[in-house]
């Protein structure tokens, strides 16, 4: 069974391979329990000295329930983790093609310095005279942030790209209110191609989402904006370069009708990386772009985050940031935490956005310096370009052959008779030691397959990446199935089955107690 | 450049593969005009100790948490982080990894994050748990939202309790959806009238325990007047090691527990990344947002974890999405889990008990300081001072004395009327030396 | 073909196997080239400003030769060293049960604290007044060193143990010179279990080896001792716990023939970890020990070191310890560096000793305490104790039915007629996920296999082991020749070729031209 | 005790399993009135948080390197360690695995000393290296031995160039085997007639460049006549960041190289652990002393890497073995040929350029206050400075003013009678600020 973007939704039928171990380990891939099946109620790895007596001051709120989490010793913990951290890919370990998610090189100078007492050690609430350092840390890569987009002002705070998109889509409502046009102005324009958070979160802020096709080329035209905006339209979001890898080549124009509509035009810049030092967003008519620092500015994915979403902002949406934000007050920086008698729409989050990002962001930016973040979007580019030339004669392009930004994106249409689908291509390229490209993603394009190699990728493993994608596609050509169909065969586990978690979730452990009883 | 493998060589044997001229060929889509016919106003690349010397510059004009006696807390807290934590969460198969899409070369990521979701459940006494929010804050905000969804209504009640950040958090987002905020006045003695406010149109009613004052709370008749009239109880709190010895939301009725987690495993950060946790009745977990691991079988019957209930969320269900959210706090929850499995359950309460006798310890001898009142009845690692004057002049004077002496409750409500407050926290980290220099410094400014 | 100690010269016929990928990677197991070949010439994976003009200081010295040593990318520098290390075994990962070894849970508060700028960024020709804490450091780590040996002095400053043997042993001949007797004490008695370094140190300082035959019961009889001292003997080197995991019993006996005899008591101290906080070795008579601080004290091994072997000394040798050494003048510590003046024999090494590991040392000290590290060596002979009564039946002990210390040692006589070897044997449990124990020693046991599993292993841990060592026992009883004559399977290679690698020495990678130039 | 997984139950079982009644009855060979009753007269366990303030306290009491203009050296420098190089390095799989002695699951650390093996050899000119010594003093000692085991003759000849501890360290271990050692007299300006030392019965000749003094020394004229009285010239270095602009010794005739590689990837520690570089030729490998790592094939005919002639090692060849060691300084190796590796041979000349720049402006700046002269007539990145009075007490005072100034060379040779030279090293640390302030510092002291 395939869903409406090609992808199967169950796994087939998969016979079991190789050689069988007691332990079920195989030399260097080891099995490993869970801490609840290992631990002991009365262990603990830590060694801490009990209090001298005291009068405790908890009335009558002393905790009755039962915690029941087990303890694991020091060594019995490294074990635990490093051995799960076993059967992880990483960037460090391979390429990372993942189309959207610019997996690039994370440097480890940026985690030193994260760490340095003065950044990672220090209080968001201590006297600002204490942290003035640290302020003008958050200044300074605003600093970059502004330069870089040309834009006049930058939102800090926000947590990740989707609380970035809150941020700008906020800075709009607000703005539109200011206008006296809150009432009337409740929809925004979302291409389909879009990432999921963009509709999500004009849906969260209590606008509308109206759809706006893609041209058969993969972008969207203005005039198809035009049809689309009204009085009734506050804002569209665009994201450029967009989620199949080209340029809004009409972005200048769109932003020039939205203007002129009386809307504003969020910008996602999930995309940024293929465009540092240029283009600058400013340049285009954006009003907001969030900049997602886990990707452009080479901040850790960390397994799924934590991550880090500026929102530079245009002068007609400054004024209303979120607070807080920083002020020179002469040579001091002074951090404005009360949104009382400013324009601001408020607080997006308790404190002041992701600090230990923004000093892995800056260290990124001093460490690559003007010249090398736009040699890095450059090649970023050129790498792109040289897999989608490479494999362009197996693979087929939804958008024909022409020049891509920072991710190549193909389609499943050349896999058409072969009984292979996206899924089962991705599983393959596992057993050859590759991360998969995003899939299924941008749901416009049928078993999309988006590869984004990013800048951080010599020619010796781009040349053996494609190596193996066109042995693959000549695999998949010549029908040779078993390669696909029961893939991954030499990971840590074959296919796994989501239908299964999804039918009757098992979200926790049980004590087995509990498990029998739940199941009588 | 240090990080960029190409040659120059490479880079020109490549155009030739592709076809193109020149770099400038493949940004052929940019109106040209557009284009940047050189790198922005920005300095050139700099070398690792050029980098090192910059950042250390900045670094050296902060006064960090280990330098001087400490007691600022009010939702983040100076705990001692045990190394090996942050050894292993800078293993590259954790640290360089993306979210687990690919699970069959990602259990690493999703068992620690099944574990994770079991340690947030057990902890908090409720059923179910997420993969983690952005913090306590922006969980809070979820929370509510989902409240909404699950009682199709639009009324919150924010007691005088909560901490005013989060309260604010709260109210952006719900102006934003025209969703209705009650927020009591602050209430340092936790002695106002919630259950009042609580009647058929409540959604929810969001209640911090220990309170931003530090104050300890009786959930119990909050649940049953919610419960009766079908409003939801979202439980809050900022100091996730309280839990050790503080009884459970679970266990008092909360609905939805929420809470900043940051205590265990994450530095101070000077506010961020920090993890939210985030648990709930399994009844209510389609309505939940965030990432959820869940286990399964492979295709030889072997146990495996995979993402799962995927369909709350933006990348399949888009505007219908329970949350926005994508990348959350998966690294800081790893942080977490890992020190929470050091501790276990037998850790965990006696670091609470170190904690809340160290904070016993320096009430009892602020309270002996002149013009000084602890106003608190019951509290957990934190408490909170009345003092003569204006508590933000005496925090600053503090400091100048070397003392980290807490956070005046003005600056984090300044139109609240409550000037002459301090919120004083104090975790394992404070020895009998810190809290007699505290003492003496609030003595000579008295 | 077996030599004397049964231990395979060849490896067999093995056959091909498992699922063949095009990369020849499978999934997270990466292959990886050489640097030699990936890296080029003008890159290099550091940015270096040039500096300003200036005028050489080289006179007529400047390279001309050739360097060839080609530069990586930091990101492909991290790839690189990373799936390399993910080729490895570690203690983190598993049981690591190599006799002889000690190799312990490795704490990282101890990585951590080596490298505060404090302690790792100080210069061993500093002004002494600028070092004062590092002194006190080490003289700390002395002090519980001493005092857990119950002996009145340390030398700090050898680099590992057998730079430690070699320290004790320069110690004694310097003595028996002082007391006249250089010409004549030429003799060091050696039993046939001694590690190699025994031995070899012996001979490095000028000395003859006189062996001494084992007993059958696997220890050192002190009639046997008596027979072979003689006014020709400098000293004995025994070690205590011995090799095959047992307390020497007579070693009280034995010392105080060796003594009597004017000759001095080596001890062998890798095996201290057996005993720490439960004997001193100071009370049995011993005139230096060697302490190996990457054993007992948790400094990690690294793969091959660095180590550290301080050497504890008898009041008879403490005048000869070499420099240099602390000594307190008031309330300052002095280095001394120079042996003029003292009895000193002299110097072993440019500076200090091994200060990285001194800080490593003493966190691990300062974090058992005294109770903690007695309770160590207890739980180290309890796991190994628990391990040789789970095996016993089905593996042969050469020694008997008896209580060991923290090693437990089997003989291959119970593998006899399977035409299974003690090698095939270790080479099985690594595809089960486990380290081998050590194999082929100590030489005077036939095929021996010394499990040493420390105190860092948990009860479910060693139950596991236990288990499957008894399944492939049980396996290797029943003739199952497959899984150990062709054994590993699942590990990043397959069984290695040792002859080939002596016969034809490559050292070194070679440009393919040479290559090419060296075959014609 | 953290470190300790058995629990007090599982303690009592395995005891029973094993059929003992106590823990005592395993001791059982121990003589009764040896076995101590209780634990030591030590401190009771401690938590990480009091290791980590007991240790802190100690370090405190240093002065680091980064915290002083600082320029001393004399066989251990101050160079910038590269971030990844220290993370990589904490990798579990190298930092926690033993000798490789099972190949197959150690071609990690196999491979990575086969790089190094040719790294070294490559820096040196030489055609093959080992898998590291402890640190270059021990190696010159190693070298002296195996020239003696060559040639069969017993009589070294020391330059007056090499740094003074070296040269005890050969000394002791001569003395021990009665080797006979000629030790040239301190030669600060590099003019001893070395050559004159050289004959028939002479095994070899150990020299320095640049030697202790900082002087570059030519070393093919030693060659020629230690190759014409079959003698064996060992070359000697510490500093190996020389090797990127300094000729390499293989390529002046040396047949050993021995140096500190310290310089390339290690912290000062201290003093250790560093790493002993060793290389030699092709013919004379089997008398080399420590591990060697080899390619060969895997039963499926891939290339693999294992440890090789081992038959000159102590464990097969006990007492006739060509070195007692064991242990060596694989972690260190392995630091080393990570940042070799990032370097590159470009990487490599830049950085020593920049550190050749650097002494040479401050031998300038030096050479101008009043009573300093420099000796040297060349150098790379270490000189020597004649002052008035004692350099000791100069070194003393200038550290009092801050500055770390190099090391008065009658702390390494007391007795040579040249107590008014200071040698002064200057790596890519070093900033114009450190230079002046230590020339301003000096003239106030001269
Ligand atoms: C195009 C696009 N937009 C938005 C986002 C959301 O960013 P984040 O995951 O940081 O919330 C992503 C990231 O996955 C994305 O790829
Ligand atoms: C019994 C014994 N003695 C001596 C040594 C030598 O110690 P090191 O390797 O530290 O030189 C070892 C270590 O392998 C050993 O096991």
């Amino acid at each position: 069974m395939l869903n409406t973007q090609g992808r199967p939704t169950h796994a087939g039928d998969i016979g079991v391979t190789g050689r069988n171990t007691f332990t079920r380990n195989r030399a260097l891939q080891m099995e490993e329990a869970l801490i609840f099946e290992t631990g002991h109620l009365e262990t603990t790895g830590l060694d801490i000295e009990e209090p001298d007596a005291f009068t405790p001051r908890l009335g009558a709120h002393a905790r009755k329930s039962d915690i029941g989490l087990p303890g694991l010793s020091e060594p019995e913990t490294l074990r635990h983790y490093v051995r799960l951290s076993q059967k992880n890919y990483a960037i460090d370990a391979g390429l990372y093609p993942l189309g959207s998610c610019t997996m690039k090189h994370n440097p480890r100078i940026n985690e030193k310095l994260a760490r340095l007492p003065g950044l990672g050690d220090i209080h968001p609430l201590q006297p600002q005279s204490t942290v003035q350092g640290a302020l003008e840390l958050i200044e300074t890569l605003a600093h970059w942030l502004m330069t870089l987009t040309g834009m006049p002002a930058v939102a800090m705070s926000p947590k990740a790209g989707a609380h970035g998109e809150a941020c700008g889509m906020m800075a709009i409502k607000a703005a539109i209110e200011a206008r006296g046009e809150g009432a009337t102005r409740k929809i925004v324009l979302v291409p389909d191609s879009a990432h999921g958070t963009n509709p999500a979160t004009a849906a969260l802020i209590g606008y509308q989402v109206r759809a706006i096709p893609a041209r058969a080329d993969g972008t969207v035209s203005a005039q198809a904006v035009r049809d689309a905006l009204g009085p009734d339209v506050a804002a569209i979001m665009l994201t450029n370069p967009n989620t199949c890898g080209l340029f809004e080549k009409e972005i200048v124009e769109i932003a020039a009708a939205v203007h002129e509509a009386g809307a504003y035009f969020y910008c996602d810049g999930a995309n940024f990386n293929a465009i540092v030092g240029k283009v600058r967003p400013g340049d285009l008519g954006v009003d907001a772009m969030h900049i997602n620092l886990h990707k452009t500015f080479s901040t850790p994915h960390g397994g799924g985050g934590p991550g880090a979403g500026p929102v530079v902002l245009s002068a007609a949406l400054a004024p209303f940031a979120p607070v807080p934000f920083i002020r020179k007050e002469g040579d001091a920086l002074r951090l404005v935490e009360d949104a009382e008698g400013t324009q601001s729409f408020g607080r997006m989050t308790a404190f002041h956005g992701q600090m230990g990002m923004f000093v892995r962001a800056l260290s990124y930016a001093l460490s690559h310096g003007s010249d090398g973040l736009r040699q890095a979007s450059e090649d970023a580019v050129l790498n792109a370009n040289y897999i989608r030339a490479c494999l362009a004669d197996l693979m087929s392009q939804p958008f024909g052959d022409r020049f891509c930004m920072h991710e190549a994106l193909f389609d499943d249409r050349w896999l058409k008779d072969t009984g292979i689908t996206t899924l089962d291509f991705a599983k393959a390229m596992i057993d050859e030691g590759y991360h998969p490209m995003t899939m299924y993603f941008p749901l416009v394009v049928h078993g999309a397959m988006l590869i984004e190699p990013t800048e951080s990728e010599s020619k010796a493993s781009l040349d053996l990446f494609i190596m193996t994608m066109r042995d693959l596609a000549q695999s998949a050509r010549n029908g040779e199935a078993e390669r696909f169909s029961g893939a991954p065969y030499l990971a840590p586990r074959r296919r796994l089955d989501e239908t299964l978690a999804a039918r009757q979730p098992i979200l926790r452990w049980q004590p087995p107690a509990a498990v029998a009883e739940a199941a009588e | 450049m240090r990080f960029l493998p190409l040659t120059p060589d490479n880079r020109a044997e490549m155009l030739l593969r592709i076809g193109a001229t020149g770099i400038d060929d493949l940004y052929g889509d940019v109106p040209r005009d557009k284009l940047l016919a050189k790198a922005p106003n920005l300095p050139r690349h700099a070398s690792e100790i050029e980098v090192e010397r910059t950042l250390g510059r900045m670094a050296e004009r902060n006064i960090d948490a280990r330098s001087a006696p400490f007691f600022v807390g009010c939702g983040a807290y100076k705990h001692h982080i045990p190394a090996s934590v942050d050894h292993l969460i800078q293993r590259s198969e954790f640290l360089t990894s993306y979210t687990p899409y690919q699970p069959e070369i990602a259990q690493g990521t999703l068992q620690m994050l099944f574990e994770f979701q079991t340690q947030v459940a057990s902890l908090t006494a409720m059923e179910v748990a997420n993969a983690s929010m952005y913090d306590g804050s922006t969980g809070t905000a979820e929370a509510v939202l989902m409240a909404h969804r699950l009682t199709k209504r639009k009324r919150t009640v924010l007691s005088g309790g909560l901490h005013p950040h989060y309260g604010e958090v709260v109210r952006t987002i719900s102006r934003m959806a025209s969703d209705d905020v009650v927020s009591l006045p602050a209430d340092p003695t936790a002695s106002e009238n919630i259950l009042d406010q609580i009647d058929s149109s409540t959604s929810c009613v969001v209640v911090q325990s220990p309170d931003v004052f530090g104050n300890l709370r009786d959930l119990r008749p909050i649940a049953a007047k919610c419960q009766a009239q079908g409003a939801l109880l979202i439980a809050v709190f900022t100091e996730v090691v309280s839990l050790g010895l503080v009884e459970a939301p679970g266990a008092m009725g909360a609905d939805i527990v929420v809470g900043e987690g940051q205590s265990i495993g994450n530095g101070l950060n000077f506010g961020g990344p920090y993890v939210g946790l985030f648990a709930t009745r399994q009844k209510y977990v389609r309505q939940m947002p965030g990432r959820l691991a869940g286990e399964t079988r492979d295709a030889e019957g072997r146990r495996g974890f995979v993402l799962t209930l995927s369909t709350r969320e933006q990348h399949i269900r888009r505007e219908k999405a329970t949350s926005n959210i994508c990348t959350n706090s998966g690294l800081c929850a790893l942080a977490f889990s890992i020190h929470m499995s050091l501790l276990g359950q037998a850790g965990l309460q006696k670091l609470a008990r170190v904690n809340h006798a160290n904070a016993v310890k320096l009430a009892d001898l602020l309270a002996r300081v002149p013009n000084v009142s602890v106003l608190n009845e019951t509290f957990f690692n934190e408490f909170t001072i009345r003092i003569k004057g204006s508590a933000a002049r005496v925090i600053e004077d503090l400091a100048e004395r070397g003392v980290l002496g807490g956070v005046p409750f003005s600056r984090l409500a300044p139109g609240a009327g409550h000037d002459d407050l301090i919120v004083v926290a104090s975790t394992e980290m404070n020895t009998q030396a810190d809290r007699t220099a505290y003492a003496a410094a609030l003595k000579g400014l008295m």
